[in-house]
């Protein structure tokens, strides 16, 4: 202990994800880099055997199982993890939490296309005033439904990755589509 | 003529669960009453002059018969009409003088005498002032109009009962016994009063010990002794 | 003289710890060893209140700490924060125990006996002042019986539950890692059946007693009777990399069941904890006797006592007092010396009279 | 009779290696360290220390619930494809790993007879250990005599 | 005899403020309300009588949404009040008994934060319905004790150092302060002095005339029913056995058990 | 080989002190914090070799966020030297290997307790607040459970009323430190003890603010750009300390918190809260080319 610590790789990696997650939330609409592309760097740093994930396809379901995570069907899951949106009706099946307890609510983590796309204006907490994204790869009346199932303080959080970039959106963002 | 009431062959009777027994009061009693024309309610002790009265108040629940009160709004039912429009009535068109005031602590006399009037819809000031007129003129002494009746003897909370009883010019009043044990300058108020009333075309049924009382204002009588002779009933005289 | 931050603070740290520690002396292997031996039941105290069993771990943090038990645990818990957790266990069943010590009094003998092992309860207590004018102290050995008490006692609960005076208890199949914890997720109300128990397992003795104490002298609904009261060795089943189940040791626990008699049938509170410690685990099952429907802000409302006997998080907070509050300090006396201008400006005008004041006229009760 | 790996000489894998975690430290790794040679390449998968939570089922609910942690110390090695491990009770890592070879011993049917009579001798003075303490007990036992 | 009057002849066209149609509510085995109706016009006073266990409480409770039945509904005719107010979430029904309607409980305690000022009392009520300005709440809360006779003298004095009287006069005053829709009093003078109570009961007979409220009272005592109400329900074991108008209930109770219980107390 | 060349040497602690699974616990936690910002988040909280109480709830985030190129700023009372700071300090340091230092415009995160830096923080820059007790509802409402659903139902009357009585019973809000704040018009927060001076600073700031309760496990956070507003009556306006008018007799500067020295005469003297401020001041005035960054406060008022 007298010599100073060193992190491991796994240690760093997971350490710099959670850097970006965090700044994404914390200031919807500004992309932030991961250190490496794709959401597994996302399940090292944040899922392991407390958690439950649902997961879009055989490979995430995989790679989620072995930190030890339950592997559950979507309403059940805290952590949901698709390679794309499917129908916008699955929002309604997200975890929202309950007025007790908001932060049982889900946390969905989604393959999207930054920078391209449907405009979209958010506003709301860590937006400075507003800002107008473009997200593309989502279905029809992603957003709307999105607007629609939640009940702030209940909801979910969204992460949006393209590539090693990702955008967060907490429920507290309100999202017009332009 | 205005007709006020239409009582068609009202019956009331008393059933006493806990003796198992039924009590008849009244059986088959049919009257009309028209505005202005003031009825005087005879017969025996336990002829059931009382309670024909209160039934027709609807303290009593009648058990057969009619009770056709002709309102300002229209006619209705008083033996089957609705809690809650006996309770409007009562409240502006059909009155009921006993002799015992109901005082309440803390609640002056003039105030007291105004009520039925602020109830009806009349405003504050007004209703003070018609208060402590007729306070005046049940001959309630003026230094008592600002006290409690709680406190008062029994002549002076009932020249209060009067004055607020007859403070409403109502369509229908019905007396039961007020006169009793009244000192008589009260007794002459009363009697003015309720002439004034019946000018005004105030329909009256009522009780009294000592129908001499009111001997001038009596148009017609009606014994309710079960086997009294003949009801005199002015159906067949329709003017 | 240029003002800079000076490293003062991290000095006088520094210099208090050894102070602290100079009164104590060197500490020694043999030091750690002798505590070890010679104070079985602090040890087990620190070991159930840290709710980590290891009696040379304990005993070093005693000796680190000087005997300062808060401390200990304190450390003691820290410590457990850096260690991966290898296996859950096998859940330990009372039928299963290696029993020392086994009493019930709610009957005068119970099917297997009355069996007292160590104990001071019948002991008068008097100080062997002998041993401070020069005389050793050595205890008689014990007699041992012609045959070996049996290892493993019938459960007095499960004799009501036969007879129908207790509801039998469900056998959870909960295992694993799917056993709530509370050290791993936060403990929220009402509690989790298994967090109340954990935590009370961890409990601060003096904490449980206290509010035992309460519930037993009052204020609490069930008056306890000892139902049955274990000191026993309980084995770590865990399990080989191929999948055989074996003990890979024993520990000592405290069990305790108290039951009321006040209901239509028998109702038991429980507790146990790691290491012997009766007083804790007496007044710990009292607490959870007295738990279901206690009012909000009882002594023996769940909420309450789960809070109020976490040691470490409550001498933690204690002695927080002592950090600098002259911040928030400065802050309240700001508003305490404006509202103190404004009551003297005020006094200086003459107070408004209430004209609208009512005269009262209603007798006080 | 299809012999499980593990066992010994009429003993099952439990009860080898509940004899094992509980032998005496000193004799345990007396007897091990000569059993490397046998063993050949040997690789260490997991040696430390770590905690093992003790959950214990409450008896007025029947609820599973966690007494607290154990401090133990574990050995995982392996040699010719077959596992060897060692769990017991404190820090002391070397006789984790002294109990794991000799369990690696008895499941590739290494040094049969020595491990038995091993296991044997450490079986009998625990035995002896806890009847010892057991009529000690008994001597505290309250002979409720009828009347 | 109809309790609930449906088919009774009418004349005037108000609509009913309160309609509480086929409550029911159990506790286990024991059912603490069956099918209890109840309808309530505007400015009207119900009074509710019953021996404990009557239900009476349980009903009034469920009118203060404090309680669910397992079935029934309750309506009341208010502006952007609407359904069956038994389905509202836990949010929607703070909001309409924070602002629409008052209670008064016999324990002061169940009312009141005792040792929080008697205006800071009323006041809170205020707050709740989102008044953020302090100098209206002082006012508003001076009204509403000066209108339930409270003396203002004391009305930063904490209700813990009141007479019991006067603890139901804060509780009044708070029922009062935002002008509730209806007004539910749960044996509100029970527990006082018979002077005191008289003196409760009569504010709230001019406070019930002078602003027209709506209420319903629960209470065992007659005399107290007798003073303050129009329409009169009798409870017996969860349900209603007779209703009518207050002097026709008193003067010619029709049921077995409404007779005895007069005859008992009177 | 021998049986002591096969066994391993014991392992040192992990990285960060907190071992994975903490971390990952507290990252989801912080998470919801800043998406349901001012609503405190329950999470398990491991000891750590400090007393609860003592700051082992920021201790925990701050070990989940850092590592080796973070540097770190720890304060307590606004000073980095106190012991508490300096003690917290050495530990993250000793963890982490982190660099730390006392300027605020060089850190990236700062822990705290009981004050945010005079100097405006950037928006890559994280304050972790030290909160000894996160129930702004505690004093009208202790029992946690209740509390909880009350923030459920953003039931507040009874914290406006605790405001109503202050007023009434000392003729002003009497709130010191810890001042009730709604964030992002939903939930009331505690903003830890920091002073009422401190307040308008988290209010749609720049920067991250994670507020974390070790012994009550509880987390909450303030994310930029957030409307954080105290609790106050719409006619009696928000006051934060009368701090404005007072000089600091060791810089001399003016407009900022400040802790009063008692002296022996009876008379008192004032030292600036944030002592590297000061010590950035007293060197400025000797010539040295130190920055100061823009305060939130400029002669004693609070800047837009």
């Amino acid at each position: 202990m007298q010599t100073a610590p060193v992190p491991s790789d796994f240690e760093t990696r997971t350490n710099a994800t959670y850097d970006a997650l965090m700044w994404a939330l914390s200031r919807p609409g500004l992309i932030r880099d991961l250190p490496a592309p794709g959401v597994e760097g996302v399940i090292d740093a944040l899922i392991d055997r407390e958690c439950a994930v649902h997961a879009g396809t055989p490979d995430l379901c995989a790679y989620a199982a072995q930190t030890g995570a339950a592997i559950v069907p979507l309403a059940k899951a805290d952590h949901v993890i698709l390679p794309d949106a499917q129908t916008p009706a699955m929002l309604r099946d997200l975890r929202q939490g309950s007025d007790m307890h908001p932060e049982d609510g889900a946390t969905l983590i989604l393959i999207a296309t930054l920078g391209t796309g449907q405009a979209l204006r958010l506003t709301g907490p860590g937006v400075d005033g507003h800002i107008d994204v473009r997200v593309d790869g989502l279905t029809d009346g992603f957003w709307q439904m999105r607007r629609d199932v939640m009940r702030y303080p209940m909801g979910f959080e969204i992460f949006l990755i393209d590539g090693s970039r990702v955008m967060g959106l907490p429920r507290s963002t309100t999202v017009e589509v332009l | 003529m205005t007709r006020i009431l239409d009582v068609r062959g009202l019956s009331k009777g008393f059933e006493m669960h806990h003796l198992g027994a039924q009590m008849q009061a009244f059986s088959d009693i049919s009257l009309t009453l028209d505005a202005g024309e003031f009825l005087l309610l005879k017969g025996r002790n336990g002829a059931g002059k009382s309670t024909l009265l209160r039934t027709l108040y609807r303290s009593y629940l009648a058990q057969s018969g009619q009770i056709l009160f002709h309102s300002s709004h229209g006619v209705i039912d008083l033996a089957r009409a609705a809690d809650v429009d006996v309770t409007f009535l009562r409240r502006t068109e059909i009155g009921f003088v006993t002799q015992f005031l109901t005082a309440r602590p803390r609640v002056s006399a003039e105030a007291l005498v105004a009520e039925p009037l602020r109830l009806a819809g009349h405003g504050a000031a007004d209703a003070l002032e018609q208060a402590r007129h007729w306070l005046a003129a049940f001959g309630v002494k003026q230094a008592l109009w600002a006290a409690y009746p709680t406190t008062f003897s029994g002549g002076e909370q009932q020249k209060v009962n009067l004055a607020r009883a007859l403070i409403l010019p109502q369509r229908l009043l019905m007396l039961d016994e007020p006169t009793a044990s009244l000192d008589a300058s009260a007794r002459a108020a009363l009697i003015d009063r309720l002439a004034d009333l019946k000018a005004q075309g105030t329909a009256m049924i009522g009780v009294f010990h000592h129908p001499g009382d009111v001997a001038q204002l009596i148009d017609r009588e009606i014994d309710l002794t079960p086997d009294a002779p003949q009801m005199e009933d002015r159906t067949d005289v329709v003017v | 003289m240029a003002y800079v931050a000076t490293r003062g603070g991290e000095r006088a740290i520094e210099q208090s710890q050894r102070l602290f520690k100079a009164e104590m002396g060197a500490i020694t292997p043999e030091r750690v060893a002798e505590l070890r031996a010679a104070l079985p039941y602090l040890i087990d105290r620190v070991m159930g209140e840290a709710s980590l069993y290891d009696e040379d771990l304990a005993a070093l943090a005693l000796a680190q700490t000087g005997g300062e038990m808060y401390e200990a645990a304190l450390l003691l818990r820290a410590w457990r924060t850096t260690q991966p957790r290898l296996q859950v266990a096998q859940p330990v069943t009372q039928d299963a125990l290696f029993t020392h010590r086994r009493i019930s009094a709610a009957f005068k003998d119970i099917p297997g006996g009355q069996v007292l092992g160590p104990t001071l309860d019948y002991s008068h207590r008097i100080l062997a002042t002998e041993v401070l004018t020069g005389d050793t102290h050595t205890p008689a050995p014990v007699e041992p019986a012609a045959k070996p008490s049996p290892a493993r006692q019938p459960s007095v609960a499960a004799w009501q539950a036969e007879n129908g005076l207790l509801d039998p208890a469900v056998p959870d199949q909960t295992l694993g890692n799917d056993i709530p914890d509370v050290t791993r997720e936060p403990l929220l109300f009402p509690a989790k059946r298994a967090h109340t128990l954990q935590s009370l397992a961890r409990a601060e003795t003096g904490g449980a007693l206290a509010l035992g104490y309460a519930a037993q002298r009052g204020y609490g609904q069930a008056h306890p009777t000892v139902n049955e009261l274990r000191l026993a060795e309980a084995e770590i089943v865990v399990e080989h990399p191929r999948g055989t189940r074996f003990s890979a040791g024993r520990v000592k626990i405290s069990q305790a069941e108290v039951v009321d008699k006040k209901g239509a049938g028998l109702r038991l509170g429980f507790s146990a904890t790691m290491g012997w410690n009766e007083v804790k685990v007496i007044a710990a099952a009292t607490l959870d006797l007295n738990a279901p429907g206690a009012p909000k802000g009882a002594p023996t409302e769940e909420e309450f006592f789960l809070y109020h006997t976490e040691g470490v998080e409550a001498s933690g907070f204690c002695i927080h007092f002592k950090l600098p509050h002259y911040v928030t300090f400065q802050s309240s006396l700001d508003a305490m010396r404006d509202a103190k201008a404004k009551a003297a400006a005020q006094q200086a005008q003459p107070a408004e009279a209430d004209a609208t004041e009512h005269p009262t006229t209603e007798p006080a009760q | 009779m299809n012999r499980q790996i593990g066992e010994l000489a009429g003993r099952t894998h439990e009860d080898v290696l509940s004899v094992l975690a509980r032998a005496d430290a000193t004799r345990l790794k007396a007897f091990a360290e000569p059993l490397i040679t046998d063993l050949g390449d040997i690789e260490v998968r997991e040696n430390r220390t770590g905690l093992v939570m003790l959950p214990m089922r409450d008896t007025a609910q029947g609820v599973h619930f966690h007494l607290g942690e154990v401090l133990m110390s574990e050995a995982r090695i392996s040699a010719a494809g077959i596992e060897g491990y060692g769990m017991r009770r404190g820090r002391d890592l070397e006789a984790a790993m002294a109990m794991a070879l000799v369990d690696l011993c008895v499941a590739l049917g290494l040094r049969h007879d020595d491990c038995a009579a091993f296991v044997e001798a450490e079986a009998q003075s625990q035995t002896a250990e806890d009847e010892a303490t057991l009529k000690r007990v008994e001597a505290t036992r309250v002979d409720m005599e009828t009347f | 005899m109809t309790v609930q009057q449906m088919d009774a002849p009418r004349l005037i066209t108000t609509r009913p403020l309160l309609i509480a149609q086929g409550v029911s509510k159990s506790y286990g085995s024991v059912k603490a309300l069956q099918d209890v109706s109840a309808t309530v016009y505007p400015g009207e006073v119900l009074g509710i009588v019953g021996e404990s266990g009557s239900g009476k409480s349980t009903f009034l409770r469920s009118l203060n949404l404090e309680e669910t039945p397992d079935s029934g509904s309750y309506t009341l005719d208010l502006p952007d009040v609407q359904g069956n107010l038994f389905d509202l979430d836990r949010f929607a029904r703070r909001m309409l008994c924070a602002t629409k309607i008052g209670i008064v409980y016999q324990n002061p305690h169940l009312g009141l934060l005792m040792k929080h000022s008697s205006s800071g009392n009323v006041a809170e009520r205020l707050l709740v319905a989102g008044e953020r300005r302090f100098a209206v709440l002082r006012e508003k809360a001076r009204e509403a004790l000066d209108a339930s006779e409270f003396p203002l003298s004391r009305m930063d004095a904490p209700p813990v150092e009141l007479s019991g009287g006067m603890q139901q006069r804060v509780q009044l005053a708070k029922a009062i302060a935002l002008e509730p829709a209806l007004l539910l009093l749960d044996e509100p003078t029970t527990g006082l002095d018979v002077s005191v109570q008289a003196l409760v009961l009569d504010t709230l007979k001019r406070l019930q005339q002078e602003r027209k409220i709506t209420m319903v009272i629960v209470s065992h005592d007659l005399g107290v029913i007798r003073t303050l109400a129009d329409r009169v329900m009798v409870m017996k074991g969860g349900r209603v056995v007779e209703a009518g108008l207050a002097d026709q209930v008193f003067q010619d109770p029709q049921h077995a058990y409404t007779q005895q219980l007069v005859h008992a107390k009177l | 080989m021998t049986l002591a060349s096969l066994t391993r040497d014991w392992e040192p602690m992990a990285y960060g002190f907190l071992d994975a699974s903490a971390k990952r616990e507290i990252r989801r936690k912080t998470l919801k914090a800043i998406s349901v910002p001012g609503c405190q988040m329950p999470y398990a909280s491991r000891e750590v070799p400090m007393a609860r109480g003592w700051g082992t709830g920021g201790l925990q985030v701050s070990c989940t966020l850092i590592n080796p190129t973070t540097r770190i700023k720890v304060i307590d009372q606004g000073a980095d030297d106190s012991v508490n700071a300096a003690s917290i300090r050495r530990f993250l340091a000793r963890v982490s290997g982190a660099p730390t230092t006392t300027d605020t415009l060089e850190a990236d995160l700062i822990q705290s307790r009981h004050r945010i830096p005079e100097e405006r923080l950037r928006e890559d820059q994280v304050l972790v607040l030290q909160v000894p007790n996160p129930e702004p509802l505690r004093p009208v409402q202790p029992n946690m459970s209740i509390a909880r659903q009350m923030h459920a139902d953003a039931d507040y009357g009874r914290m406006w009323l605790q405001l109503y009585e202050q007023i009434v019973r000392a003729g002003r809000v009497m709130q010191g430190a810890s001042y009730p704040s709604l964030v992002n018009g939903r939930f009331v927060m505690t903003p830890s003890p920091i002073p009422r001076w401190d307040v308008p600073k988290l209010h749609m700031a720049k920067h991250l603010t994670l507020l974390s309760a070790g012994r009550e496990k509880r987390l909450h956070a303030v994310p930029p750009f957030t409307k954080v507003e105290p609790l106050v009556f719409d006619d009696v306006p928000y006051k934060v300390e009368e701090h404005a008018h007072l000089m600091c007799h060791r810089s001399g500067l003016k407009g900022f918190f400040m802790n009063e020295i008692p002296q022996a005469d009876g008379t008192s003297i004032h030292e600036v809260s944030d002592s590297d401020l000061g010590v950035k001041a007293i060197h400025r005035t000797e010539g040295a080319p130190v920055e100061i960054g823009a305060t939130w406060y400029e002669n004693g008022e609070m800047g837009q």
